[in-house]
């Protein structure tokens, strides 16, 4: 037993040592390849916010599955290489270097939550790459280079659009609104929801932030009824907003919920607590558009599942990036940026062109959710 | 609603949630208690009851009452086979290769089960109707009234298996002086096994509780109420059980007062305050005895 | 001037008085004994004198000074060491090391001098390197200078525990039951080591022992306690004959 | 004399060769700017393991809260770094060490309640302290709370983390050959007999609690200014515990082996990325047998020695020839 015990552990010792070295010694794969453009993507697709990533990045495989079945661009198949952040800073950051350094892709699509792509849009706008992220939506990520852009729009963006529809469409007078103050979507949009609301007459009668492992809303929500406020905004991602959609209905709240896009998905969490809750979306599934209804029945055929909106975002993304390398005419970075910057197609969420921040400029839907579906309430136009 | 209702309404909240770290803290002392090992995998085993009743429930489809013993059963044999398998080699070894083993049993738990469940939590089946029931200016969820009852229930029961029954009794033995149970008579491999066993089983019905009160589950839920009801647990003097339960309660109305009077993301540090508080004044947590060493 | 002069020392832990109405005199390179039955409270007036327990009442002169209040390293710095009942090894570390680490004290440079390695690093390093094996040597343990503490014959552990005391430089020593567990051939050379270093380092040495034929052996003055009082003072041979000693240990 | 200087000899021309050889492995592309990250990544793991070690592995105090210290190193030197006007190298020295003088303040002040506990209790209180410190800067203005900080300047390289690591390495190898170093593991061997021979235990406690904060800091500093943005939740408890796996597996007051288990956790995730979502089951799976089969570390008490190495000559500290298992 113990001559076993030692062998064990001797080959153990050497299993590892043996990893590490050859982990130092690792070759590069990647080369200069002509014969294909190569686009990198960064996404998390394990960790907690798992389910954007994947679904961003099926949307995103799907639209090249799609060019490269008619033919590719400039004649050349898209090579999609993508890594996994694990919606973490540091794997982010060496993602996007794997994908640079080793892979060397000609774009970048990503990464898929705010922070990650904080992380990397210093070292991408170094490099002048281009890089579009589908669906970060932290107002800094296109500051950090002019060739950085984004499918989605921005946080301040949605929570206006919300405040105003709880002012014009529903006449509310008395907002409360929970945000996760570690997160800066969910900070972002409440900021603005705040700022709004109150400058156009409305009170927030409460203003509560929470943690990002909170479970227990309880406390929070009674103060909140103490309150009695006509609507509730729960601007976070939509597995939160299940729990806290229940725990409201557990102390007792009438108010209206109302969201921004992590929404998209309660419906499998808890379809009956958010039931008459309003949210907006980047599309919905009800929009009759043949962009539209073309994606979801090709999104169903691959995945055998509705695509969510990041799936769209991520779709979305994929045509932005190759019509701007077809009318550029050749993967070289500048040339490329600066036809993102010219953007003006028509696709899943709608007509996109580009402004001074290179934020897209487009529609929002607002959707409401009746009968345990999600429908388009109305659209709402930027200007 | 006024003042007092406000108060009295937040400390049933911090009741509810006191009482499911209370269960779960039980496990942690009475593991200490016996083999003086932080076991770090039985924020897991929470996981594991709250997977188990949902696997039970929504794949199976099988009866309330069965789907909710099933699992208790399978993690109080998971508890057994865990200390069986990654503890009891080390029993000799230094404290912190045990306690490191106990990490990587947590880490293994969490990625068997998101290798097999995936990265989505998955919304937990409604058990109990959530909908409140007034009483005077205040409402109560039937869920807080039904965990309640069944955790002092299950603390109820554990305090009188553990001073009435024999095997009680040996469980005793064995954590004041495992050498001396020994001579005694007292098999001390089984009764560290019924000790895991005890503690796992309790548990998964916090695991339950938990996913009923929040019911969204995911690999990781574990980590959180583990870690604080591991804090209950020192807090109330670790290896102590009524400490632990004290501990619990403490914790959870901490909790819920911060979060309802001072600011929601303050309520850990908070609680971690009252931790750094008692262990200053009662080096041995609230009911631990001051122990010197002998000289 | 007495080397220690105690004046109604006494501890109490709770409501029970463990010691009380202590009062002692030792005078340099004196061998004195603490005798008394178990539980009597001898090992209590050694934790008092080293500053493990701070008493509740009296004072503990020490050259003169009151030592009442000092921390055990700081006691030690006066010049007062001890060994345990239940021997206190740095188990883990070489007999070598032992000793060094009781040499600490009576070492100079600083943490900066010791991390950048400066002169007296190395000077300092050499010199109680040499000391160490020399006082190895004084035990005959020179050749065990690199075994690992815990692996060395008990007889030996006692000695290294004495050893590493006499380190730390002391003018008292106080050794706490130097035979316990040792036969009758190890208890006649630790009685001869005994007497060899009160002789050689010029000490007062103060122990407690079970065992009589030791203490009767070599003690000049013996102190009996019971119930934590001294029932007696006084050569071997006055111990011998006094009754309540007797009494004492036959339990009346 | 001689041998002494034949040693520092060979110590610092076999550390400037590494670096050379690694430097040149940069510049020819061969290691690129992502395995570059690891090695730098390695560095501060090394830094982080090797301080950690000096409270738990030497002093004998299991401490939970290094994350904590990492944290208030990386946030100070990130904000410091972004405010002042310096060029490169002196601004990430200047804001690193104030990173971990800030750090050891706070240690410092926690030492007092810390070491009046034991065992677990001190275990469970540092684990507290580390948590605390994550929450008050979740919920600072200037740390960018929640949202994380961003825009910290690239100021950290492979060239600084490395000589910063041999450094610091150094530093705690020297310190611990030293009548302190000794001082400090005589505390972790018996605290009572530690003291019944002239050391000040709460002194050097202190002091060993400190130092390790202090680099814990250093450590945060570096790794800010790599990663480029901080958020509260990469300082949470589990940091510790990462840390803390390192140490024991490296084994507990052995600084090689600290060194080594750097090393091979910080290679080990990117190598088992190749199984997919099979890499943290089979990442556990190695750390119990690990522990099963080596309970006392990879290295055990052995310490690698480049001299010894070379002159042949085996050091004969920890020679035991009987092991001593069973309790106490």
């Amino acid at each position: 037993m113990r001559r076993l015990r030692k062998l064990m552990s001797l080959t153990l010792t050497g299993v590892l040592l043996a990893g590490a070295l050859a982990g130092c010694g690792q070759k590069d794969s990647g080369s200069a390849d002509s014969d294909v453009i190569k686009i990198g993507g960064i996404a998390p697709l394990t960790g907690n916010v798992a389910v954007y990533g994947v679904a961003a990045s099926n949307g995103a495989k799907l639209a090249i599955e799609e060019i490269n079945a008619s033919g590719g661009i400039l004649g050349k198949k898209i090579e999609y290489i993508e890594y996994d952040d694990k919606g973490d800073t540091t794997e982010a950051v060496n993602a996007y270097k794997k994908l640079v350094n080793n892979n060397k892709v000609n774009a970048i699509i990503g990464a898929v939550t705010s922070k990650p792509t904080l992380a990397i849009t210093p070292l991408a706008a170094k490099e002048g790459i281009p890089m579009i992220t589908p669906t970060a939506t932290a107002l800094d990520v296109t500051a950090a280079g002019t060739n950085i852009f984004r499918t989605c729009f921005i946080d301040p963006y949605q929570g206006e659009i919300m405040a105003k529809f709880a002012l014009e469409n529903l006449n509310a007078s008395k907002a409360a609104v929970l945000y996760n103050t570690a997160d800066d979507y969910s900070l972002g949009v409440a900021e603005a929801f705040k700022n709004y609301f109150e400058a156009n007459g409305g009170t927030v009668v409460s203003y509560e932030g929470y943690g990002a492992d909170e479970k227990d809303y309880k406390a929070i929500l009674t103060n909140v009824k103490t309150q009695n406020p006509d609507v509730l905004f729960l601007p976070d991602y939509y597995n939160t907003v299940g729990l806290i959609a229940q725990q409201v209905k557990e102390v007792g709240i009438n108010a209206t919920l109302l969201g921004a896009d992590g929404w998209d998905g309660v419906l499998t969490v808890a379809p009956e607590a958010v039931e008459g809750g309003y949210f907006c979306n980047h599309y919905s599934t009800d929009d009759t558009a043949e962009e539209v209804q073309n994606f979801i029945k090709k999104y169903k055929e691959t995945y055998n599942e509705d695509p969510v909106s990041f799936a769209a975002l991520g779709y979305d993304t994929v045509k932005i990036l190759a019509a701007a390398i077809e009318k550029a005419g050749t993967t070289d970075y500048d040339a490329v940026v600066k036809a993102l910057a010219e953007t003006n197609i028509t696709s899943v969420t709608g007509t996109i062109t580009y402004d001074e921040n290179r934020n897209p400029v487009k529609d929002v839907a607002i959707i409401k959710i009746e009968n345990g579906q999600n429908r388009l309430y109305t659209k709402v136009n930027p200007q | 609603m006024d003042v007092l209702a406000k108060f009295l309404q937040q400390l049933i909240n911090g009741i509810h949630v006191g009482s499911i770290y209370a269960l779960i803290a039980l496990g942690y002392t009475m593991v200490y208690g016996i083999i003086k090992l932080i076991n770090f995998a039985h924020g897991d085993i929470i996981m594991m009851g709250a997977y188990f009743t949902f696997v039970c429930i929504v794949t199976f489809n099988l009866p309330i009452g069965v789907a909710l013993i099933t699992p208790v059963i399978l993690c109080l044999l998971s508890g057994i086979l865990i200390e069986r398998v990654a503890y009891k080699p080390l029993r000799n070894s230094p404290r912190l290769s045990a306690l490191i083993t106990a990490i990587g049993v947590s880490f293994l738990l969490e990625n068997v089960f998101f290798k097999k469940f995936g990265q989505n939590p998955i919304p937990f089946p409604q058990i109990i109707n959530p909908s409140p029931i007034s009483l005077g200016p205040l409402q109560i969820s039937r869920i807080t009234f039904i965990t309640v009852l069944i955790s002092v229930l299950l603390m109820i029961l554990l305090d009188l298996f553990i001073k009435k029954t024999k095997p009680g009794k040996a469980m005793r033995a064995v954590s004041e002086d495992p050498g001396a149970a020994q001579l005694m008579g007292i098999n001390v491999n089984s009764t560290i096994s019924l000790t895991f066993a005890t503690g796992s089983a309790l548990g998964a019905v916090g695991g339950i509780l938990y996913s009923i009160a929040y019911p969204l589950i995911d690999p990781f839920m574990g980590v959180m109420p583990g870690l604080k009801a591991f804090v209950a647990a020192v807090l109330g003097g670790i290896g102590i059980i009524p400490g632990a339960m004290l501990g619990g309660f403490i914790m959870g109305i901490a909790e819920s007062l911060t979060k309802g009077y001072i600011s929601s993301q303050l309520a850990d540090a908070v609680v971690f305050g009252i931790l750094i508080v008692v262990l200053s004044l009662k080096p041995s947590g609230l009911l631990g005895k001051n122990v010197k060493e002998k000289v | 001037m007495a080397l220690l002069e105690t004046k109604d020392l006494g501890i109490a832990f709770g409501g029970l008085r463990a010691v009380g109405d202590f009062n002692i005199k030792i005078d340099e390179k004196e061998l004195v004994g603490l005798i008394g039955p178990n539980g009597a409270g001898k090992t209590t007036v050694f934790n008092l004198l080293t500053g493990v327990y701070l008493p509740t009442e009296g004072a503990i002169y020490f050259n003169g000074e009151n030592i009442v209040g000092k921390k055990p390293f700081e006691i030690v710095e006066k010049g007062i060491t001890r060994t345990f009942q239940n021997i206190r090894l740095f188990k883990d570390l070489s007999v070598l090391e032992n000793v060094k680490i009781a040499f600490h004290h009576k070492m100079k440079y600083s943490i900066a001098a010791g991390i950048f390695r400066l002169n007296a690093y190395w000077k300092e390093e050499k010199e109680i390197e040499e000391k160490a094996m020399e006082l190895l040597k004084l035990f005959d343990m020179q050749d065990a200078a690199y075994t690992t503490a815990k692996n060395l014959p008990y007889g030996q552990q006692r000695k290294l525990e004495i050893a590493r005391a006499l380190a730390a430089d002391p003018k008292l020593l106080l050794l706490d039951e130097p035979a316990a567990g040792m036969n009758p051939q190890e208890t006649k050379e630790l009685m001869e080591t005994i007497h060899f270093i009160r002789d050689k380092f010029k000490i007062a040495i103060l122990l407690i022992e079970h065992d009589m034929s030791l203490v009767m052996g070599i003690c000049e003055r013996i102190i009996v306690i019971d119930y934590g009082m001294i029932i007696a003072t006084g050569t071997p041979e006055e111990i011998k004959r006094n009754k309540k000693v007797i009494g004492a240990y036959l339990g009346e | 004399m001689n041998s002494r200087l034949k040693a520092n000899i060979i110590n610092t021309t076999s550390i400037i060769l590494i670096y050379i050889i690694l430097v040149l492995l940069i510049r020819i592309g061969f290691i690129n700017n992502y395995y570059e990250g690891i090695l730098i990544e390695m560095g501060i793991n090394i830094i982080l393991a090797v301080s950690l070690n000096l409270a738990t592995g030497y002093l004998g105090q299991l401490t939970l809260g290094h994350a904590g210290f990492m944290a208030i190193g990386a946030y100070t030197a990130a904000i410091l770094s972004a405010r002042m006007n310096l060029p490169d190298l002196p601004l990430l020295l200047v804001s690193i060490v104030l990173g971990g003088l800030l750090a050891a303040f706070f240690a410092f002040l926690m030492a007092i309640p810390v070491f009046r506990l034991r065992g677990d209790y001190l275990a469970i209180l540092t684990l507290g302290f580390g948590e605390i410190i994550r929450v008050i800067i979740l919920n600072m203005k200037i740390t960018g709370g929640g949202k994380g900080l961003s825009g910290i300047l690239p100021l950290t390289s492979f060239s600084t983390v490395y000589f910063i690591t041999v450094i610091t390495v150094t530093i705690f190898y020297t310190l611990i050959n030293s009548r302190h170093g000794r001082a400090i593991i005589s505390i972790r061997e018996d605290e009572i007999a530690a003291e019944a021979v002239g050391i000040s235990t709460k002194y050097y406690k202190t002091f060993a609690f400190t130092l390790a904060a202090f680099f814990a800091g250093v450590a945060g500093g570096l790794f800010a200014h790599h990663t480029l943005v901080l958020d509260p939740k990469d300082f949470n408890f589990i940091r510790s515990i990462e840390i803390l796996i390192i140490v024991v597996l490296g084994g507990m007051g052995n600084l090689t082996g600290s060194v080594l288990a750097a090393i091979i956790i910080t290679i080990l995730p990117r190598l088992l990325m190749g199984f997919a979502d099979w890499n943290m089951i089979i990442y556990s799976v190695l750390l119990i047998a690990m522990m099963l089969f080596k309970p006392g570390g990879l290295l055990e008490k052995r310490e690698f020695s480049l001299n010894g190495l070379l002159s042949g000559k085996k050091k004969s500290q920890g020679n035991t020839p009987v092991k001593n298992e069973g309790s106490e």
